[in-house]
Parts: C-alpha cells; structure tokens; sequence
C-alpha cells in the first residue's frame, strides 16, 4: 500500500507546513502578539495532513482546539492560501472570522471548515444535523469531526454514535488519541485506553490506525471516506499519536516517552526517511521545507500588517436581520 | 390577519399545527425531529398527522438525546434546512442546555455571520396541572440574558398559529414555548398561511388606570382579571409581549407612560426573572410618569410542587393579579 | 438453579402485590383521584419483585418512573408497610415525599429508595456520587438505578458506564427493556436492540436476561449484588421484558405481540405455573392474592383519608435553613 | 476577621487554596473532584498542592464529563459528603445545568427535605483576556430565577478564602464563580480557618451621593471609579454584593434610600440579568428615595468575541462605571 510519489511529496510538504505553523504561531504567541489560549498539533501533522487531503470544499469538518493545520491546508487547497487562519489567531479583520472566533472558532464554509466549538465536544452532536440534512437532500458529502481523546468523556460521544448509526449519516469521527486530556492519561479517563472499544458497540466501522505514518492515516482516511460516501453510514478513526505540547507549555510526561515519541514517532521525521527511501534527495525535502518556512513568515507578516476589525464587528450579527445598540 | 365573519374556532394544538402543516407545504427544508412526534403526534398532539402527511424523513421520531436533538437542529439549519425540534418538556431544557446557549445562539455571531442558525425549539412550559418540579417550570428566566437567542411565547390559538410560523421564516435560532395550560384553549384561527410579526408585544386590551404586562397563560388570567375589575369602573391594559427575548420594550413603556401604573406578572420565580427584567426597564423608562412601584406576581421563590393544593399556593393566578393591581392602585402618587 | 420455595411464595406474593398495586392505582387514576401523570409497571413485575428482595434498606436504589412496585415492596420490606407510596400518589401530607414529590418523585432514603428524577437518566449519574461516598468510605453497599431502554439515549449513560468502571464504583444498573420509549420502538432509537452491546465495551460484567422469569431474575440480580459487594465494581443487567402499558392507556403495538406477552409472558402466570408445578396449591396461591388485594385497598383508603399537605410545606425546604416567603 | 497589624498579602488564587486546605483539613467529609485538579492543581492553580497532601482519593480528576462531575457532588452529597467540583471554564455550565438546576437545586425541597445538597461548584467565570465566546462568560444570569441554588461570587482576596469556606460549610448547593481576571488580585487576607457569612453584601467604600451595587471584577473597577469622582468631591457608596442569590436586597435598599441614586453594575448583558434583577427590587423599594432612574451598566446585548479591541468594547468597566454615575447624577430630581 503505497501512496504515488507526488502525492507522497505534497503530504510530506503540508505536514512541513503545519509543523512550522504551529512553531511560528507559538513563537509569536510567547511574544505576546497572539491572544487569548493556544493548542497547537506539532505531532499529530500526519492525521490533519491526511484529512485535509481526502476532504473536499463540499465536505464538513468540525475541526478541535489544535487543527490549526487542517484548517490551513483546507483554505490552501481550497482557497489559495492558509493566511486567513493565521490572520484569525491574530484577531485581525482578515481572518476568516474576522477576529471574532480566534484559534477556537476560525470556520470558513467554502472551504468546509464548520468551525471549533470551544465547548469540547459539543460539535459531535451538530455534526449530526449538517450529515442528515446531506443525507436528506441526497448530497453525497462527508461530515468529520475532529475529536480529542480526552473530548470522548463528553456524554454526546453516545448521542452522536448512536445516532449516526440509527440513522445511517455520513459521518467521520477522527478521534485522535494522543495520550492525554491536558494533564489527564487517556487511561486515567476511559474504560479504555483504546477509544474504538467504546465506539464499536454502535456497529459501525471502527478502525484504529497509527497516526504518525502518513501512508497508513492516508490511506485509512481513503477508506473512511470511500466508504461514506458510498453510502454505507457512518466510520470511527481513532489515530494512536502523540503531542509534543505538554500542559500549555510545560513538559510533564516520562523522559522516555518524550523522547520515544519525539524521537523515534516524529511523523515528519518519518516521511523524511520513508521518501529518501524511494529515492528523492534529502535536498529537494529541504527545499521544500525553506519555501514553506518563507510562506509561513509572510502569512505571519500579513496578519501583524492586518487591521483590527471594524468596531462595528462588535455588535454586528448577533441576530440576522436585527440590530444591538452599540455602547 | 383580520377577523372573518364567522369566527374559525380552533384550539390552541390544533393552531399549531396547521402553523406546522403549512410551513412544511411551502418549504421543504423544514422538518421536525423529537421525541415520538411521528405517528403518535407528540405528547399533547402538536404534530398529529403530520407524519402520515410529510412521511417519516421529515418527521423524525429520535431517542431521549435531548442535546443531540438541538444539535441536529443548528448543524442541518448550518446547511440551510429548517429544523422543528419539539423537546417534550421545558424541564427538559436543561439537558440541551449547551446546545442552545453555546451553540444555536452563537454560531451567527462568533463565526463572522457565515453561518445562521434558523431553528425553532418547540417545548411545553407551565404548570397547574400536578405535573411536579420537573414537568411544570417556566424556563424563560433561564434563557433571558442570552443573546442571540429569540424566545417566543403565544397566548392565543391565533397567535399559536401566526408565531409559530413567523418563527419558522425567522431566521435566528428561536425557543418556542408553549403553555400546557393553553393547548385546549379555544379561539378564532384565520385559515391559511399567515405570519404573526416577532418583537411586538399585543396591547389585548386597551385601558387607562393600570397596565399589566404579562405573557402566556397568565394573559388570559390577566384578562380575566380586567374583567372583574372592570365592574368596579377599573380599566386595567393587558399587554401580551409574545416574544419575551428581545421584547417589545416601546409597547409597555407606551402603555405604562399613559397609566402610570403596572404590574408585571409571570408564572416563574420572581427574583431574576422576566418579571425582574420588565420591572427594571419600567421603572428606568417612566420614571417620571410612575405613579406607584411596579409591582412583580409571580411564582414563590420554590421548586413546583405536586401536590396540588401546594402547586396552586406556588404559582400565580388571576386573583393575584387582581390582588395586584389593587394594590398598585392603593398607592398614593 | 431453583429457589427456596419460602422465598419462590415471597416473590409471587410481591409480584401480586405491585399488579395489584399498579391496577388499583390506575383504576383511581381514571376516576381522577389521582392527579399528574401516570406510568405503570405491569408486565415487569419480575424485575423489582427481584431488586427488592436483593437490595438492602442500606443500600440506595434510583427507581424510574414504573417502580412504583419496588418502592412499595421496599417500604414494606423495611418500614412495615407500603402505604406511604400509594398516598404519594396521591399527593397526601402521609405520603414519603409529603405528596410533593408525587408518582416521579418518591424517596425514602431510609428504605434505600433514593428517589426518582422525572428527567429521565439524570439519575445515571447521581447514582455514581452514592456509590463513590461509599466506596470513598469503606462501605460495602450496592448503589443502584432502574433506567428503561429509552432512557439509554441519553448521554449521560456514557459518562455514567465510563466513570463507574474507571473509579470501580458499586453501582449495578438495572436496564429494564421492555421495547419501547412511549410509542418508539428500541431498534429504531438505538444502534442495537440488545442494550447490552452498548455497555459491553465499558468492560465490567453485562448480562441480559429474560426479565418475565422470577427465577432467572432472581439469580441475575443476587450474582450482580454479590459482585458489586464483593468490591468488583459496577454490574449492568438488561432485562428483556415487556409493558403492558401502551401509550399511556392506549395500545399500539401489533396485536400478536400484545398476546404473546400477556399470555405468554406473563410473569405472574409464569410464576404461579411454576409453583403449581413445584407442588403449591392453586388455593394457596389465590388466598394470598385475596390477602395482598385487601392491602392495597386499605392503602388506597389510607391515602383517600390522608390529609393534603400543610400549606406551609409550599415554601419549606427550597432552602437548608433560611425561609422563604410566602405569598 | 479582624485586620492584623501586617498585612498578609495572598492573591486570590492563593486564598482560595487555602480555604480548600483548610476545609479538608477540618472536614474528612470534604473532597475534590474536577479536570485536572490532580497534579496539575488546576487551570488557574487553586487546587495546587492539595494532590500531593490529601491524595488521589480526595483530589480527584475526572474525564471531560462535567454532567457526571455534578452527578456526582449531588450523589455523593445526599449521602453526607462534601464535594468541591471545579468546572474549568463558567461557559462549560451549561454541560451540566440540568444536574445544577434539576438536581442540586431540587433534591432537598422535592423529597420533602430528606436529602440535602451541601456542594460547592466552583467556575472560572468573566472576560477580558482574549478567550473568546466560550471562555468568557459570566452566567450568573442562567441561574438567577432558579429557587434552591446558591450563587457566591467574591471580589477579594480575603472573601475568596471566608466566602469559599462559608461555602462548604453550607447545607445548599452554591454555584461559586470567581472572576478570571481577579485571581491575580493581592489582598490581606487573614491566616487560618474563618468564613464570612453568605447572603450579606459587603459597603466597600461609603458614600452619600449615589450607590453602586455589583460584584465580582467590577467591585474592583467600581473602587477605581469612586476615587476618580472622589477627585471632584463626589462620594460613591460601592456596595459588593458578594451573594448572588438568594441576595442581601436590605443592604442594597438602604444604601440607596441613603444616596436616593443609583448604578448596577454587571459584566453580563443587561436584558435579563443580574443587573436586572437589581434594578428592578431598587426601583421597586426605593420608590420615594430616588432621584433619578436607576441606570445599568452591563454588557452589551452580544456574545463575547475574541479580538481583543472588539472584546473591550463589549464588556464595561470603569470608564463606563464613571460615565453611568455622572448619568444619573446629572438627572434632576
Ligand atoms: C466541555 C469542555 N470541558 C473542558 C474543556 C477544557 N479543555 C480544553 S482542551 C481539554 C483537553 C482535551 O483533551 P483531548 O480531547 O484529548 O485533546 P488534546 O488537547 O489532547 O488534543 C480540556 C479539558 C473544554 N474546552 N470543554
Ligand atoms: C430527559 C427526558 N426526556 C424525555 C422524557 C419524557 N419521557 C418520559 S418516559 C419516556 C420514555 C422512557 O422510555 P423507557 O426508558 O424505555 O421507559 P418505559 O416507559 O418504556 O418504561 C419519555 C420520553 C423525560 N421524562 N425525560
Ligand atoms: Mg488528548
Ligand atoms: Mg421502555
């Protein structure tokens, strides 16, 4: 099973990019230039790299607290250019929601980017709604939500499982298993430390893959999806990785484990390896990374260049069609 | 709507529902989801007929996942359907409670406008009947200081029908609560399509001493009210706000400046409620025009309780009001 | 595996008794002696005639909303007699709950019923809290919630399954199948029909039995009650039964399923087969089913007779120690 | 408490982690539970230390199922514990509403008195930092019209830790919000166990001039805004209502026959809410006393949204308190 060379490349290429996104982002954030809380994915590239590959601009997702990624490649692939996101944690006027969501509410439909929901886990029920009406109309689009580990704690885990299945929505659960709910072992938390025991009594498929090997989530997304969209209901991904971000900044799990992920899991170091194996120059990789690297800086450039947004944002769309008196 | 020479009598379930009926008619992105709603009609018959009309694709009987069913609401009314949701009782609001206050009522908003959320959640509030504390709570309190969202409340079969619709074009997430002590209620229901505007309160009847300000079954004990004062020479004005979140504030303060006096009245506690809410904006708006303190009836400060001799010491009732407005009236300017 | 006959005689008198209960009761019901709502447990009287021989009055049960037979049977069983429950019914000044709580709400903790919560599942996890005090303090006592298999779809279920398992809490859950939420049919509410395929992937013991059998239900719950106070954890059990009760009073279900388990199924027929086959004369059997309808009218009488609350019970008790004013 | 000679200065993380230490150290009967509370002491550190000297067993993290966490303080508390929930964020409350207000605020007056729940659901409520509509909010407004709760909210250091211990103590179910943007707020605060009562409000500074009634953060820009006036010799009377519900109205009411002005002030949008409520009993009792109409200063009547300009607009402070003030002091009479 052995993803074509191009395609391989541009997957190592936008896993680059959500590694220097988030490194960026951090960077900034530790300057003080990005507000409010940040989650970021270093280490879980491969799972978001997949998604975005798989999902078209006429699919949903919901994407959790660390998609950052996701959400940039699908406005990349869908729109041209990831800076709007970038541009949303900044709070500027030109991010997607225009400064008013931040990290945890960027959604921009065109591209199927249905948005965070900083209530963890909530959007497995709303994810519901936007697959049944698809069904209802007889649109063969897929429906995802992204979801922690930890977020499967939330009881609408069983109302959003349960109805999938009852009803035979096209729905794709990426649950990605990274070990820990903030500072809290999966184990600590779950009758199981493998999420697919809990989701499989709903009696659809549930897989549970390596998420840090870009060919198997590539290829485990592929499958997901083909077999939604054919109709046959809903799919539960669970992806075993690992974050690199501790608690918010600090570092809190076993020396060996850190370095065992870090190290010998790095799914960029993986795909680094995997494509000098067949044969591209470690040179060319580093191309790509240095152009990714200039792309991510001028992303971040335009957001400090950006405006804030409009006062008027404030109190604009709370209601449609209504207005709020301003101060 | 006008009145038709032959009054069309209808109940207030009955005004629902062909608020319903039509609505699907003439859009069919509207569907209805809830707890056996389908063949069985629903638990106090708003949705009879409707499934063997409209077939079982657009009147989903779900499972008791009270959050699942708000959240199916704002996802499909995300891509542009129009979801009913019929949640059994307003106790059970509770349970979707996130659904509605975090989700329907901020997806507009903190997604730049992107997205709506046209959806109604329909649910039966109010008690009288021996319900209990969890069958009989009138919620609105609870969802009062949440912006973004839209709170309707008919007190008329015709409004019943008119709202309801009105609430299915509008395109805010609305909360649709229906009194239990309403549904039998009889009343003249113009036949056909037609809409009831949101955010205009309905003066129900005009008077010049005291204004009363009030909304779902305690209008009809509020107009009961009028009417025993009536025979003392008292003119008492009922004002029905019928959309309780965000209300017609021109209307009461209209009212109130020309009597100078009101009573607001609401079936829920009275310490942060919709009672506080209008007493506040009263008394900020007339200030000078007020010739008394408003004064609250309202529900005691206690959970509902069963028995019924209890329950109808706890909750309020023509009497109070009459028993209210005497006393706004006693008070010297 | 056959009972004593002692407790085989005990158990049919207390299935007599909740029929008969539960008949009377609705008989007052039509006549409007009886106010609220109305949800009656014929046909499952197998099910809490065997809860309550098993549970303690130091244990905690959550009934639902068709338990009346338990709490009587846990009233009688441990204050003397079950009258209190009819006159909450009632809504009597002598009923457990004072008559505020009515048919949803009637506890006495002091007979181990902790009470219902008319939104239905709720109780799913408060029960997790009692048995957590308990296991917290050394005590060895079972915490225990009857939930329908329409409650099932609640969330709450999952946080509740994952949680009892993670903390190895006593709690047994007692899922009464009877096939429907009101008029919806548990297959089409639910991913599977078989409530235990929902809880298995929790991993502590899930067992579905015939629910219209005292004997196996009997057996079921003392092995489930052994292993909760053995300090295993929690215990799940599906009892496959049947209500007669259709919506509200009117039937809905296919005619030859309606007799099949009325006349069938019945778990008092089969009962009385039973003993009839292990020797115990009709007579007998009918002298005890003369005996138990007297009770119950004499608690009918009671509650008929009882006064309504003090009025000054309105305002009592919404606070521990500060007073509310009346009207 | 009395003021000792040197002051002890804690901030208000500090004093609420004392008052937990303390508690569990007086009470056995008392324990922890919430998400990552454990070894992580919290997401704002109150819990800090406590893990390591009371132990997994009354330090307990939970999974992400805040409606298990009431659940539980309500299960547990019928049968005589004490539990100290933490829900990380005030906006996730409304995961677990049905259980505060179906549960907790009803299992004592609903089984006629024979259970109690004594628990403490300790948030992290307000705005101001960038978090955005989820992580925002102040909600005491969802719970204002529910009979049987509590609501504590301290704006000092030293009321943290006796407001928190008085918390416990009680036999209610208390909804205990502390203000994100307090928890960094040095104060004296006294050594040891001491608690300060519940339902009394607390006259931070004495005025003749105008009161100004509010709690949380906004005590804090309340003071802040008396000593700017104070500059032009007018007097602030600021009243720190510290109980939400049920609340000291005696101390409010006579504050403002005092002054005969006054301004509420809340974080929270002002349809509906606390400052509602306010108003609306000032208005009510203070009929004859007051000079002008009662003003509220609130936030606006929209989510809250993340862009830092854009947030500050949305949520008052002490310009908008001094501008609220001069407003009603410019009225005549
Ligand atoms: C309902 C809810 N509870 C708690 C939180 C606070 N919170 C934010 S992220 C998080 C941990 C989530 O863990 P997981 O789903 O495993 O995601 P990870 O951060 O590991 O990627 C928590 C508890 C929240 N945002 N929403
Ligand atoms: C949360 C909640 N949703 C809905 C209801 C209304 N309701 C009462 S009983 C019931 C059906 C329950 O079905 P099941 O659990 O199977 O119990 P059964 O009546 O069959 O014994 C419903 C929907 C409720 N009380 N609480
Ligand atoms: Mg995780
Ligand atoms: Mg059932």
């Amino acid at each position: 099973m052995s993803i074509d060379i191009e395609a391989h490349l541009e997957l190592f290429r936008d896993m680059t990019l959500i590694r220097t996104f988030e490194l960026s982002l951090e960077r900034e954030f530790k300057k003080g230039a990005v507000p409010g809380m940040l989650h970021i994915g270093v280490g879980q590239e491969a799972t978001q790299a997949a998604l975005a590959a798989h999902l078209k601009a006429s699919d949903a997702f919901f994407p959790d607290h660390r998609c950052h990624g996701l959400n940039a490649l699908a406005e990349e692939k869908h729109a041209g250019t990831g800076r709007r996101i970038m541009a949303e944690l900044f709070g500027r006027a030109t991010g997607v929601s225009s400064g008013k969501g931040g990290s945890l509410h960027s959604a921009n439909p065109a591209v199927g980017n249905f948005g965070d929901n900083a209530i963890e886990g909530s959007y497995m029920v709303t994810v519901l709604g936007v697959a049944l009406a698809w069904k209802m109309r007889g649109e063969k689009r897929v429906a995802c939500c992204v979801i922690g580990d930890g977020t499967v704690g939330r009881g609408e885990f069983h109302e959003s499982l349960n109805m999938a299945k009852i009803w035979q929505l096209p729905v794709l659960y990426a649950c990605v298993n990274n070990g820990y709910a903030i500072s809290t072992p999966v184990a600590a938390s779950h009758a199981s430390g493998d999420i697919v025991d809990l989701a499989r009594g709903y009696g659809f498929p549930c897989v549970q893959v390596d998420g840090n090997d870009i060919e198997t989530t590539y290829a485990a997304v592929q499958a997901a999806v083909d077999h939604i969209r054919a109709g046959n209901g809903p799919y539960f991904l669970e992806f075993k990785t690992w974050r690199w971000q501790g608690i918010f900044s600090g570092e809190f799990r076993p020396a060996d484990e850190v370095r065992y992920w870090k190290e010998e899991r790095d799914p960029l170091k993986l795909a680094r390896q995997a494509l000098v194996t067949r044969g591209v120059a470690a040179a060319d990789l580093d191309a790509i990374d240095a152009e990714v690297k200039a792309e991510i800086e001028a992303w971040i450039q335009f957001s400090k260049d950006s405006p804030m947004p409009d006062p008027a944002k404030a109190v604009a769309d709370v209601y449609v069609g209504w207005e709020v008196e301003p101060r | 709507m006008t009145a038709s020479a032959t009054p069309r009598i209808r109940t207030y379930v009955q005004a629902l529902n062909e608020a319903l009926d039509l609505a699907m008619d003439r859009d069919p992105s509207v569907f209805l989801l809830g707890e056996d709603i389908g063949q069985m009609g629903g638990d106090f018959g708003v949705t009879r007929g409707l499934y063997n009309k409209f077939g079982a694709e657009r009147v989903r009987d779900t499972p008791l996942s009270e959050a699942a069913i708000v959240g199916i609401c704002v996802g499909s009314a995300m891509v542009g359907m129009r979801p009913v949701a019929e949640i059994m009782f307003a106790d059970f609001l509770g349970e979707c409670y996130d659904q509605i206050v975090n989700n329907a009522a901020k997806v507009h908003y903190m997604f730049d406008g992107q997205f709506k959320a046209p959806l109604v959640v329909r649910t039966a509030a109010g008690g009288g009947f021996g319900g209990g504390p969890h069958h009989s709570q009138s919620p609105e309190g609870w969802f009062l200081n949440v912006p973004g969202l839209v709170i309707v409340a008919p007190a008329t079969p015709a409004d019943a029908k008119g709202l309801l619709a009105a609430s299915i074009e509008n395109d805010n997430p609305v909360l649709f609560l229906e009194h239990k002590g309403l549904y039998r209620l009889k009343g003249d229901v113009p036949e056909g399509y037609y809409t009831t505007p949101l955010r205009q309160a309905a003066v129900r009847r005009e008077g010049r001493d005291v204004t009363i300000v009030t909304a779902m079954k305690l209008v009809q004990d509020a107009l009961a009210a009028a009417d025993v004062l009536a025979q003392e020479g008292i003119e008492v004005e009922v004002v029905d706000l019928r959309t309780l979140r965000p209300y017609d504030a021109e209307t009461v303060v209209e009212s109130v400046r020309k009597t100078g006096r009101a009573v607001v009245a609401t079936e829920a506690p009275k310490l942060g409620g919709l009672a506080a809410e209008l007493s506040a904006t009263i008394a900020e708006e007339c200030f000078k025009e007020l010739k008394a303190p408003v004064l609250r009836v309202a529900g005691l400060d206690t959970p509902i309780p069963f028995s019924l001799p209890l329950e109808k010491l706890i909750l309020p009732g023509k009497d109070d009001i009459v028993a209210g407005i005497r006393h706004v009236l006693a008070a010297r300017a």
